[in-house]
């Protein structure tokens, strides 16, 4: 499915900040927004995630207008992990939190156990099942945050900042599944500022500054240009700084 | 420079109230003159009780079960708290919560740990204006805390807290909202701190650079420490995340003339193991 | 008088530990975003003393009764001025639910609603004097003012339609409050629970 | 420095004396044209004060509690004797009329006179002025924090919403379903908010918030006479109270 914004103008009420994006294609595949804090990101992700409509211009989902969709019908197609995995939880075990999600979204109850066994299994919950959301680590809330997105198994799935607060094993894990996603053809869009990830596992990116959208194309043109990376505030991978600091050639961007 | 600090742990458990495992388990490690503690590991390592170990929040204001002795420097934080908290700053996880949440402005909260203390109203705003400007938020001064960025937050709870200069720093994870330059504003800061500094964080690269002693936790239990360099290279499981520099080092084969197999963890050590190669 | 449940809790103990300091801005804040979002949504309840109850809970009695207390008067010098005088029925709530609640009124759903009734009563006798004395009776919610107006015509006793006014409009909002607060107290976490229950 | 309104002159505690004794004396005052001038000074030094849109939105309440008043107790009030007004078939009353009118002006009195506290105090002076009147910082800070946790809870209120909303709960008719939609957005809202709370307990501590050595900040305004108005109104609440307790007795 292809997420497409043209013209798209929105500020929030009183006051001076605007999100502008003239021209951006959101296409099957995985995609980092990245940009510094405050760079208006996480805005043009409630944006394309269709949970806000006050905006001017057009978000469209394969040509059809994002603001036409019913709740539920835009709910099955595009999944949103928000950075709070404390946002969300109520239900009294980390399965029934999966589940919830599929019963609201009218998933025959047939289907629905085994999506969530399945879920968990993947995103490696499965032994806390029957515990109380609350009571897992962070790492582990942030990973069953993610669990609820990926249940329904939408096609376009937004993550703001999934990588954060996740222990090393549980970072690979997720980037593992963001890849599997992607080559099964779905719409993958994460926010990070980790361009070490970006760099490795990221094809596409698309730089965010002052609300703007600075840079939209592949990752290894982005990080081609030194003084663009710069100018979004931005640090370029570790391995290029280190190798830049010896006097060498960096390694090539592989994606 | 030389750091006078001295850090025992005997024994030391914790367990929570209705919890199966205890979250830190038989803890001992004695050590003098470190001057920056990198604590790292996994999800439910017990980092984060450490800290409140640390902090002394833990059993005082955090209800669970401890056993064994702890010291650092000359206190106890569990015995002598009050004499204790005055010398630390903590940091603790969720940054933006331990602010007051009802000054009106940045430059009112970072008064708030000076005013606490009855310092002379032209000294707080000497000391209010220097910590400021170490932690970029100069500019914003006469904002309300709660217009801030995350990352911001936490630089400012940060700052709130190194205003009253602690000898003994604890911060648990406290760069992770903040931005690659907000991080390399801080890292830098802490290398220039004179206190004893205690921190958790999943930032190996940065910690490789600034710590001169690494725990490496699992599972509530201290599996190894010692320098980064000692521990990077002794422990070599996936299932811990190494510095940049090892990883760059270990597949260019560039080893550390020291000893010969041994991958360099910092900028400094990757240098030389490159121009040894070179040369050979 | 010995009580296994509360010997670690002592009911009437209030030190103004940290923990209760920062409990009770909560739970007023409790009350009003839950008051403003069943506005929002359009029900026929107030919830408003949803924080009231888990203050209670967490923090026993005197807990509960201050945080009703110090709700109404902040509720008094900003929002609506006239909520002051009905500080005393939301003490009594406070201490009802934390006596209840200690003596384990709160574990099963049968208990719940029996509890809510008894909240419910409390609440309507103690407020129907303040909506004499400042109301001539009336409670400013239409259709139980409706009832009232109804009531008065037909030759009751003032009080009495007052009573029943106040009363049908709390005995719902109560039982709702006390299902959503036992489910919530449920679902907290263990290290909230002791956290806000440890005596200092 | 910018100039103070009247009202800034006066310290926090006398203008809540004010609001019990003007109170008071609506009570006391059996008049009804007397109440009704007291409200309409009152409400002539409340437009003084500026505000207007929130002076506005309080009173909006109050009248419309007055309007129903005025129609139950017209109606039905059980001291009914004189045909006031005729509309269709229902008959008001002057004496149940007359009850409502005398209550509404009570309800005005108390309310104008909050909205001067409202409209001419912030947090922090409060807060500064019962510190400085050696109130500890501890039970001071009960009362400001709950100014400020509202913001910070209905900003966590907003987030929550949305992100239940992108999990696909929406807005149904029914009331069973709304019922329901209380559990996804309090449970979290509930827990979120102690956990903070639970943070700024345990950092309160370690910030050394009750360091006897603390110092009360200065005072934003200079007050006029604040002790003596302490007990100018005191005498004069004891007065009417002890006048309203006579009044009864007198029945």
């Amino acid at each position: 499915m292809q997420l497409k914004i043209h013209n798209l103008r929105f500020s929030y009420p009183q006051q001076q900040f605007t999100v502008k994006a003239d021209h951006l294609d959101l296409q099957p595949g995985l995609t980092a927004m990245i940009g510094e804090n405050g760079a208006g990101k996480s805005t043009l992700f409630k944006l394309l995630g269709g949970l806000v409509t006050t905006h001017q211009g057009k978000i469209t989902v394969d040509q059809q207008p994002l603001k036409d969709f019913l709740k539920t019908e835009r709910a099955r197609k595009i999944g949103l992990a928000f950075q709070d995995p404390d946002d969300q939880f109520f239900n009294s075990s980390v399965k029934k939190e999966v589940e919830w999600e599929l019963r609201q979204l009218k998933v025959p109850a047939k289907k629905q156990s085994e999506t969530v066994t399945a879920v968990l299994k993947e995103t490696n919950l499965s032994q806390q099942a029957q515990q109380n959301p609350y009571d897992l680590s962070l790492s582990d809330r942030k990973l069953l945050s993610i669990a609820t997105v990926l249940a329904p198994n939408p096609q376009i799935a937004l993550f703001d900042e999934p990588m954060i607060a996740l222990d090393w094993p549980s970072q690979q894990l997720v980037s593992h599944i963001f890849t599997k996603l992607a080559k099964r053809g779905h719409t993958i869009l994460v926010i990070s500022h980790n361009l070490d990830w970006v760099a490795q596992n990221v094809p596409q990116v698309i730089v965010m500054g002052r609300g703007k959208v600075i840079f939209a194309g592949k990752t290894r043109d982005f990080l081609h240009q030194p003084t663009l990376v710069k100018k979004s505030n931005l640090l370029l991978p570790k391995v290029t700084r280190l190798t830049m600091a010896l006097g060498i050639n960096p390694p090539q961007y592989r994606l | 420079m030389a750091f006078n600090s001295k850090i025992v742990f005997s024994h030391v458990s914790v367990s929570y109230p209705a919890a199966s495992q205890p979250a830190l388990k038989d803890f001992s490690i004695r050590l003098t003159n470190k001057h920056i503690i990198g604590i790292i590991g996994n999800s439910r390592a017990g980092k984060t009780t450490l800290c409140h170990l640390l902090a002394g929040t833990l059993p005082k204001m955090v209800d669970g079960e401890v056993s064994g002795h702890y010291q650092i420097n000359q206190w106890s934080p569990q015995q002598d708290w009050g004499v204790y908290n005055h010398q630390t700053g903590v940091v603790l996880q969720d940054a933006s919560s331990q602010l007051t949440s009802f000054t009106e402005t940045v430059a009112d909260e970072l008064a708030f740990n000076l005013i606490n203390r009855g310092i002379q109203s032209q000294q707080i705003k000497k000391k209010v204006r220097r910590v400021a400007q170490l932690f970029g938020l100069t500019n914003q001064l006469t904002l309300s805390p709660a217009a801030l960025s995350g990352g911001q937050k936490q630089r400012l709870a940060i700052a709130s807290v190194i205003v009253t200069d602690p000898a003994i720093l604890i911060m648990d994870d406290p760069t992770s909202q903040m931005d690659p330059r907000g991080r390399q504003i801080f890292f830098h800061w802490l290398q220039q701190t004179t206190a004893l500094v205690f921190i958790t964080s999943y930032e190996v690269d940065a910690l490789a650079e600034v710590a001169d002693e690494l725990w490496l936790m699992d599972k509530g239990q201290l599996v190894d420490h010692g320098t980064p360099f000692a521990v990077f290279n002794r422990f070599t499981s996936p299932r811990i995340k190494h510095p940049v520099c090892w990883q760059l080092a270990k597949k260019m084969g560039w080893v550390l003339p020291t000893d010969g197999q041994s991958y360099p963890v910092n900028y400094q050590q990757l240098e030389e193991a490159f121009h040894a190669a070179q040369d050979s | 008088m010995q009580n296994k449940s509360t010997s670690h809790h002592p009911l009437w103990k209030i030190t103004l530990s940290p923990a209760t300091i920062t409990l009770i801005p909560v739970a007023v804040g409790i009350n009003y975003v839950a008051k403003a979002f069943a506005e929002g949504l359009k029900l026929p309840v107030w919830l408003g003393s949803l924080g009231t109850f888990l203050a209670s809970m967490l923090g026993g009695p005197l807990a509960g009764a201050i945080s009703g207390f110090t709700n109404n008067i902040i509720y008094s010098l900003t929002l609506s001025p006239m909520s002051g005088v009905y500080s005393i029925t939301s003490i009594a709530i406070g201490l009802t639910v934390g006596l209840l609640f200690a003596r384990g009124w709160f574990k099963t759903k049968k208990c719940i609603l029996l509890a809510a009734l008894v909240i419910a009563v409390i609440s309507a006798v103690i407020s129907t004097p303040l909506n004499i004395i400042f109301y001539g009776g009336q409670t400013g919610i239409v259709w139980g003012d409706t009832v009232f107006a109804l009531l008065v015509g037909h030759h009751f006793p003032v009080w009495v339609a007052s009573f029943l006014d106040e009363f049908m409009l709390d005995i719902l909002d109560k039982i709702v409050v006390a299902y959503l607060a036992a489910f919530i107290y449920h679902q907290l976490p263990q290290r909230l629970i002791s956290f806000f229950k440890k005596v200092r | 420095m910018t100039t103070l309104t009247w009202f800034q002159r006066f310290d926090p505690v006398t203008k809540l004396l004010l609001i019990l004794c003007l109170g008071l004396a609506s009570f006391v005052i059996p008049t009804l044209t007397i109440n009704w001038l007291l409200v309409f000074i009152l409400f002539l030094l409340a437009i003084s004060i500026g505000k207007l849109s929130s002076l506005v939105k309080i009173l909006s309440f109050s009248l419309f509690f007055i309007a129903t008043m005025i129609i139950v107790q017209g109606l039905v009030n059980p001291g009914n004797h004189t045909l006031l007004w005729r509309i269709e078939i229902l008959n008001f009353y002057k004496e149940g009329v007359n009850y409502a009118l005398l209550l509404g002006s009570r309800l005005l009195t108390i309310v104008l006179t909050t909205f001067f506290f409202i409209a001419t105090t912030s947090v922090t002076e409060n807060a500064r002025y019962l510190e400085s009147q050696g109130i500890a910082f501890k039970k001071v800070y009960m009362f400001i924090s709950v100014c400020y946790i509202l913001p910070q809870m209905m900003a966590n209120l907003h987030q929550i919403k949305l992100a239940q909303r992108a999990r696909g709960i929406g807005q149904q008719k029914s009331w069973l379903y709304r019922f329901k939609m209380l559990f996804p957005i309090l449970v979290p809202l509930v827990v979120k908010t102690l956990d903070q709370a639970m943070t700024r307990a345990i950092a309160l501590q370690l910030r050394e918030y009750d360091n006897p050595q603390r110092q009360p900040q200065p005072l934003i305004h200079h007050y006029l006479l604040a002790r003596f108005n302490h007990y100018l109104l005191s005498i004069l609440i004891i007065m009417l109270g002890g006048m309203k307790v006579w009044l009864l007795i007198q029945k």
